[in-house]
């Protein structure tokens, strides 16, 4: 019997995760080009450093209209962390940490685990940084210098946090789980990935 | 320079910038040296590093001031209240340099019993014509010798009481440290303390100087401010050694040359006077009045003949008086403020200004700017376009009223074209041509030159001319356009009309017309042909910075004039290693390092002349060859400095019952209104100058975007009590209101301006700069909107440092 | 090689400010629109034209007045908190003869260094799109020559040589030096006459931003470390730590 | 594994050394500039603004001027100039200079521009005709051969050439208003 498909994102939402990612991706790799001199190469891929900020200020007002959007649209999946999504980290985020002990009795994630919905709320919160802290940093003149120099390390705050959460995202979303791209491509999985990975995902 | 000539023989600055480094105490009067004669600084600097001391007196806190060891406040108006204060002092404690002082000046000579002096008015006063008759001044003087000379009577104990030494004394025994306090404003402790410093220089092998500039210059008795300088400066001993002197520094590149050249309507080239109606209707009165009967004016006829044949050639000879009747003669005073005045009444019909702005730098500028109005024509050569050339549009004029046509001629700048100037310590050095002239711009020598050949070219085809011969005759041949330089350079130096061989110096010039000269004190520039002495740039390795193979210093290139005074009568140098001459007497000869300004060497023979000779003459132009400390003639308003109130002035004057200067002219044209004494309307004393940012009219600053920026706008400094009581705010639009007129001004409340307690009364005193006017990129008003039209007795130089006025806070 | 310095003798400026003038004309700058609007002092702060300029004090106490004036230009610190924040390698750069050196060629106009300098010396170039500063007349040094200003300085406030031999001078001259020990050692110091540098506009102790190093020293390194490790981690995981987490996971759904 | 170990430390650019000082970077070595004024040449001249007598050097590169600095060879200013002294390089860089001669006609409120021919033509008649109309040949029996209609103002800025024949032209002309800065 063919496998059944079973419909996991809107076309809205993966939409505006697109936006949202591949702005992300381009901001990241033109904003990483300034985070440190070591990095400083990575803007020959945008055909040097004034090209790179341009980029980053486009790519910024992409980020920051679609910012509301990416909230809402997800908020309902993912933005919501109940009782047994915390039960399901304490049990080594899931059995992701897998040490037998803790995951005894681990419930099974709902349609997205908590996993995903900390990266949602890293994502979320680490974008608002960047907008904020972002748009000081690109008009610094007029302000105070404390506030811009708290913006220069709430900047680099975000990036961190949200970079590295990021490698999780991207190696989770690909190698780590197979299957599971197709959710944010076609936007359905196959039933049987859903129940291995989302037992508690009522379908339907 | 009027009140040095009658001091000393000279009128131009005795020593040089780099002198000041010489100097154990600089005292800086009547100028803002640093800020207007700012490479000073540098060698100010170097002195100060030597331990020298820096004095400043000015009425306000200045850039100067701030370098200064000691700085007092002085009421604009009162320096020879405060001079007369340091003479009396060096008098009264005998801090003066004794030997200098019984060689080397006319101390112990007698002045005749007929002189004297009663509640500010000198003997032989004619009330009517405010003009004194210097006859009752004159010395008391020997019956004649052998050889039919007399000379003045001389009391060596000083106790004569028609002796010098007692009239200075009991002169200037008004002048106690209280009165100068009161009179000035000063604070007592700093007159003594500076009293005492400046006095120090007395002291034999120390040395002196006084800077000075317009601060000295423009008030109503400026000369006698200058002459004042002088006084103090010969007690001291600090003429002709190195670190001394009068220094008056000279505010343009070159108003030295153009002073020298005799711009000016009381003179011809070679500071000999312009022949006069009265004295001298033929050439031999000329020569006679003019000529006196001892000191170095006695070669004059050789200068005035060599002017003359250089003036016109071959057709100036013996019959014709070398065309002397060619020469205008004058025969009223038409002086800058005459001449406007002339102008306002509609005399004038033409006027040209060479590179000169009097709407922006002329008093009353009301008046001036209204006279140029009355003119048919007017000629301006500049760099830019000026206030002058555009008076016909300034603000609140209708242009169509004005009549005036005028041509405005495009000047070419100082390093666009080729030639010499002088600076203010007589160095004339050559400037160098670095770039063509922008534009369609000419060189004012090159105008002048095709200028002259279009009018001769009229002359000569008119047959119903009048009297061209002056003009037809003239010695101008320069070629066509852009004359030769060095033709002219030789033309000044002098030559041998036969040979044409250029002369090695004014020694060389005869007064029967063998040879011509256009400016003897510059004779000994161009003493071989191609050989001119301006363009020598070789600097000293060692010494004192008398630099005497850079340029050339008139006259004959000595640096340091008067220098016979820097080494005692049997000629041994004051200061060791500050020596410029030097009586060697194992070798008998004199060791020079400066061109002695004295007879050191027999011309014919060779021969050294001893010591004893000229320590009698060391001040060679003078005829009786000593340092004036009275002077019998010269000044036209006393033989000593006397202080007068300033023509507008809040208080009465405590030195004598006389208020002002009364050998003054007074001008009576409807605009030149004068504020009564301690006027209520007008209770401010204002007093103008300049800013480092700025040159003169701004014409030449205003248009440099750099300058403009460092002081875009004209503003008013004023006191924080002042403006307090004005309600005024740091940078309040202001305006100041004389009689005259309103200038409006951007307020400028400050610290360094204070209030003056003059003998009880409290006047505060406000200070402008004078840059501004209604053309450049940056316009501002005129200040001289509010200056008087009232000038010194001798040099009619107006009173711009001392008027009064009112502030008004600008309400719209 | 050695390090050059400039010393300024405060007491020695008369503020006539040929030093800003030969500033703009070696270096070809533009005036700026000023008004006079109460003091002397113009153009009333640096900018990206206006690269040093001489401040102005009047002190009026005990009946006594001053006039006190001091020169800024960039101080060219050896520990440079525009050249720590600097993003770009090459656009600002500490020479070996001391200048720190904006090379606007480099510069893209992140505006870090204007944020980050303890004298607030940096100015932005809006024309340009760049930062600017004075560069200690790199052109003119690296060829031997004096800097503009120091040359035509006509007080004789400013001396221009071996930053050692100049700190040896100063200790002889009356006065307090400034800039010996700041931020590790300026190139441009100050004699003052008192010891009261607040009196002459400069900051008693300079430090470099607190914030500066956290962002620099401390955050962005450890950025590093976790952006770089957690690539590394991840690829570990893949092949360490996730068949054991299959494995764990297939048990459990086999039970229930 | 060694390479790589030393790779990834300077990938991710946290060397402990690095942490630890926070200073990344170690001076970079001095090279000479170009010169802008590489190969200009050099003309003395005498600063045209006080009575000083400075010098100062003007650089030009063909007949275009490029800077102009204080004569380090000068003993008066020995290399150093004031706040105007700097500036000179705008006297003649400057788009406000008079390039063209300018007659403005009675009651006219505009300048016109002329050729140098025709103007030195009009002048020299304005002078002859006032000069004539107002001479008085003699005064009170006095042969003093002068006008009083005419008068000369200027020029403490020119040469000393150009003050001696401004000098020379003036009482050729039989002018005795001859007046000038000195005077003020």
């Amino acid at each position: 019997m063919a496998e059944r498909m079973i419909q996991r994102t809107s076309v809205g939402q993966r939409l505006i995760h697109w936006i949202h990612g591949i702005s992300f991706v381009i901001l990241g790799l033109t904003g990483l080009a300034l985070f440190h001199k070591s990095l400083f190469g990575l803007t020959a891929i945008f055909g040097g450093v004034d090209s790179a900020r341009y980029l980053h200020r486009v790519f910024a007002w992409i980020f920051t209209f679609n910012m509301p959007l990416f909230i809402a649209v997800w908020f309902k999946d993912c933005g919501i962390i109940d009782a047994l999504d915390r039960k399901w980290i304490a049990c080594g985020m899931g059995g992701y940490l897998p040490i037998k002990s803790l995951y005894a009795g681990c419930p099974p994630a709902g349609k997205f685990n908590a996993g995903q919905k900390m990266f949602y709320w890293t994502a979320v919160l680490g974008g608002i940084l960047f907008v904020v802290s972002g748009f000081i940093i690109m008009n610094p003149l007029g302000l105070a210098k404390q506030t811009v120099r708290a913006a220069y390390i709430l900047h680099d705050l975000a990036t961190i946090c949200t970079v590295t959460f990021f490698f999780a995202h991207l190696y989770l979303g690909t190698l780590g789980a197979p299957g599971s791209l197709r959710a944010i491509f076609q936007g359905n999985v196959n039933e049987e990935w859903a129940k291995h990975h989302h037992g508690r995902w009522q379908i339907g | 320079m009027a009140g040095l000539g009658p001091s000393f023989g000279r009128g131009a600055m005795t020593n040089h910038w780099i002198d000041y480094r010489n100097a154990d105490v600089i005292l800086v009067l009547g100028s803002n040296t640093c800020e207007n004669h700012p490479v000073s600084t540098t060698w100010i600097d170097e002195a100060m590093e030597k331990g020298g001391k820096l004095i400043v007196v000015d009425p306000r806190f200045t850039r100067t001031a701030s370098k200064a060891n000691i700085y007092a406040p002085l009421r604009p108006g009162t320096d020879i209240a405060f001079l007369g204060g340091l003479i009396n002092y060096v008098l009264q404690n005998k801090l003066y340099h004794e030997e200098y002082l019984m060689n080397y000046s006319n101390v112990s000579f007698l002045v005749k019993p007929e002189y004297s002096f009663k509640d500010g008015i000198f003997s032989g006063y004619d009330k009517e014509k405010r003009k004194y008759d210097m006859a009752t001044w004159g010395y008391q003087m020997s019956p004649p010798g052998p050889d039919g000379k007399t000379t003045p009577l001389q009391d060596k104990t000083l106790k004569d009481p028609n002796c010098v030494y007692q009239i200075l004394k009991k002169h200037y025994a008004r002048y106690t440290p209280d009165m100068v306090s009161k009179v000035c404003g000063m604070p007592k402790e700093s007159f003594l303390e500076i009293a005492k410093v400046y006095a120090t220089t007395g002291k034999p092998g120390k040395a002196g100087t006084v800077l000075y500039a317009m601060g000295i210059t423009q008030h109503s008795n400026g000369s006698q401010n200058v002459r004042a300088i002088s006084e103090l400066q010969i007690l001291l001993g600090n003429m002709g050694i190195a670190g001394g002197g009068v220094n008056a520094q000279r505010g343009e590149a070159n108003v030295q040359g153009s002073t020298d050249y005799a711009l000016l309507f009381h003179l011809v080239p070679g500071y000999m006077a312009s022949p006069d109606k009265v004295l001298h209707p033929i050439l031999s009165d000329y020569l006679t009045k003019e000529t006196p009967k001892s000191g170095y004016w006695v070669n004059k006829p050789k200068f005035f003949v060599s002017l003359l044949k250089a003036w016109w050639g071959e057709n100036a000879t013996k019959e014709n008086n070398f065309c002397y009747d060619y020469l205008p003669k004058k025969s009223a005073n038409y002086s800058w403020i005459a001449l406007f005045e002339a102008m306002y009444a509609g005399k004038i019909k033409g006027l040209s200004c060479w590179g000169e702005n009097p709407a922006v730098s002329g008093p009353n500028s009301n008046l001036e700017v209204k006279a140029l109005g009355n003119l048919d024509w007017l000629v301006v050569s500049d760099l830019f376009e000026t206030e002058t050339a555009s008076f016909w549009k300034r603000p609140g004029v209708n242009p169509a009223e004005i009549k005036t046509e005028v041509f405005l001629l495009p000047a070419c700048g100082s390093y666009e074209k080729e030639g010499s100037i002088t600076n203010s310590g007589r160095w004339a050095q050559w400037r160098w041509k670095a770039c063509p002239a922008v534009g369609e711009s000419k060189s004012d020598l090159e105008m002048m030159n095709e200028l002259f050949e279009e009018i001769r070219a009229l002359y000569k085809k008119d047959a119903k001319a009048v009297f061209p011969e002056p003009i037809v005759k003239l010695n101008w041949d320069y070629g066509k356009g852009e004359p030769n330089q060095d033709k002219i350079v030789k033309e000044i130096n002098g030559y041998t009309i036969a040979d044409g061989k250029p002369v090695a110096n004014f020694t060389k010039l005869a007064d029967d017309g063998s040879t011509m000269c256009g400016n003897w004190i510059y004779s000994g520039i161009y003493p071989e042909d191609g050989k001119n002495l301006l363009k020598r740039r070789i600097r000293e390795k060692e010494g004192i910075g008398l630099n005497s193979e850079w340029a050339f210093a008139w006259p004959v290139n000595r640096r340091i004039i008067y220098n016979r005074c820097s080494a005692n009568p049997a000629g041994q140098p004051y200061n060791k290693d500050k020596w410029l001459v030097r009586w060697n007497d194992t070798e008998k000869k004199w060791e020079t390092r400066d061109v002695p300004d004295f007879g050191w060497k027999d011309a014919k023979t060779g021969e050294m002349i001893p010591p004893e000779k000229s320590a009698a003459n060391p001040y060679i132009m003078q005829p009786e060859g000593k340092a004036r400390l009275f002077t019998p003639v010269g000044m036209a308003d006393g033989p000593m400095a006397e202080h007068y109130e300033p023509y507008e002035s809040p208080v009465k004057n405590l030195l004598s019952g006389t208020q002002n200067d009364p050998a003054v002219k007074i001008w009576a044209a409807d605009l030149d209104k004068l504020a009564p004494v301690a006027s209520p309307e007008y209770p401010i004393i204002a007093t103008t100058y300049r800013v480092v940012e700025h040159y003169q009219t701004g014409t030449l600053t205003r248009n440099l975007p750099w300058l403009a920026e460092l002081m875009p706008n004209l503003f008013v400094e004023m006191s924080v009590e002042l403006a307090q009581a004005k309600g005024i705010k740091n940078g309040d639009k202001v305006k100041v209101v004389s009689i005259r007129g309103e200038v409006e001004a951007i307020a400028c409340v400050t610290p360094r301006l204070k209030a003056y307690q003059l003998n009880g009364k409290t006047v505060e005193v406000v200070g402008l700069p004078w840059h501004w006017g209604w053309a450049t990129a940056a316009p501002g008003d005129v200040t001289n909107k509010i200056t008087p039209h009232i000038g010194d007795a001798n040099t009619m130089i107006p009173e711009y440092k001392a008027f009064l006025v009112d502030i008004k806070k600008e309400v719209a | 090689m050695a390090e050059k310095a400039c010393l300024v003798d405060v007491t020695k400026c008369i503020a006539c400010r040929g030093c800003q003038i030969a500033c703009k004309s070696w270096n070809q700058l533009p005036a700026e629109k000023t008004t006079f609007d109460g003091t002397y002092e113009n153009p009333p702060d640096l900018s990206a034209s206006t690269v040093t300029k001489i401040k102005f004090r009047e002190v009026a106490e005990g009946g006594k007045v001053k006039w006190l004036f001091r020169k800024v230009q960039c101080f060219h610190c050896t520990d440079a908190g525009c050249v720590k924040a600097c993003p770009v390698p090459g656009a600002l750069t500490k020479l070996e003869d001391g200048t720190v050196y904006l090379d606007q060629n480099k510069c893209t106009g992140c505006k870090y260094c204007i944020m980050n300098c303890p004298f607030e010396i940096p100015r932005w170039d809006a024309t340009k799109g760049k930062a600017f500063k004075c560069n200690f007349c790199y052109d003119r040094t690296s060829n031997g020559l004096p800097p503009a200003c120091q040359k035509i300085c006509v007080g004789g406030a400013i001396q221009y040589g071996d930053r050692d031999t100049l700190i040896a001078y100063a200790k002889t001259r009356p006065g307090f030096l400034y800039g010996e020990k700041e931020l590790g050692g300026l190139h441009w110091m100050y004699l003052l006459p008192v010891d009261d540098p607040e009196l002459y506009f400069l900051p008693k102790e300079p430090k470099l931003p607190k914030s500066l190093i956290v962002w620099k020293d401390i955050l962005k390194p450890i950025g590093l470390i976790l952006g770089g490790g957690s690539i590394l981690a991840w690829l570990g995981y893949h092949f360490l730590l996730m068949p054991q987490k299959e494995k764990l996971t297939k048990e459990a759904e086999k039970h229930s | 594994m060694e390479f790589t170990r030393r790779e990834f430390l300077k990938v991710s650019g946290a060397t402990g050394l690095g942490i630890a000082f926070g200073r990344f970077l170690s001076p970079v070595k001095v090279y000479a500039q170009e010169l802008r004024i590489k190969g200009a040449k050099e003309t003395p001249t005498i600063c045209p603004y006080c009575g000083g007598g400075c010098g100062i050097l003007v650089h030009t590169v063909g007949d275009k001027i490029v800077y102009t600095e204080g004569d380090s060879n000068h003993p008066i200013n020995v290399g150093r100039l004031c706040t105007k002294g700097a500036c000179v390089y705008q006297i003649v860089d400057n788009d406000k200079r008079l390039t063209k001669v300018l007659y403005r006609a009675p009651g006219s409120t505009e300048w016109a521009e002329k050729d140098w021919n025709w103007a030195l033509k009009e002048i020299a008649k304005r002078i002859k005709s006032t000069r004539d109309a107002n001479f008085k040949a003699t005064e009170d029996g006095v042969t003093v051969n002068r006008t009083e209609a005419i008068a000369s103002l200027g020029g403490a800025a020119l040469d000393n050439e150009e003050d001696y024949l401004l000098s020379k032209m003036s009482r050729a002309l039989g002018i005795v208003y001859l007046e000038h800065q000195a005077r003020i």
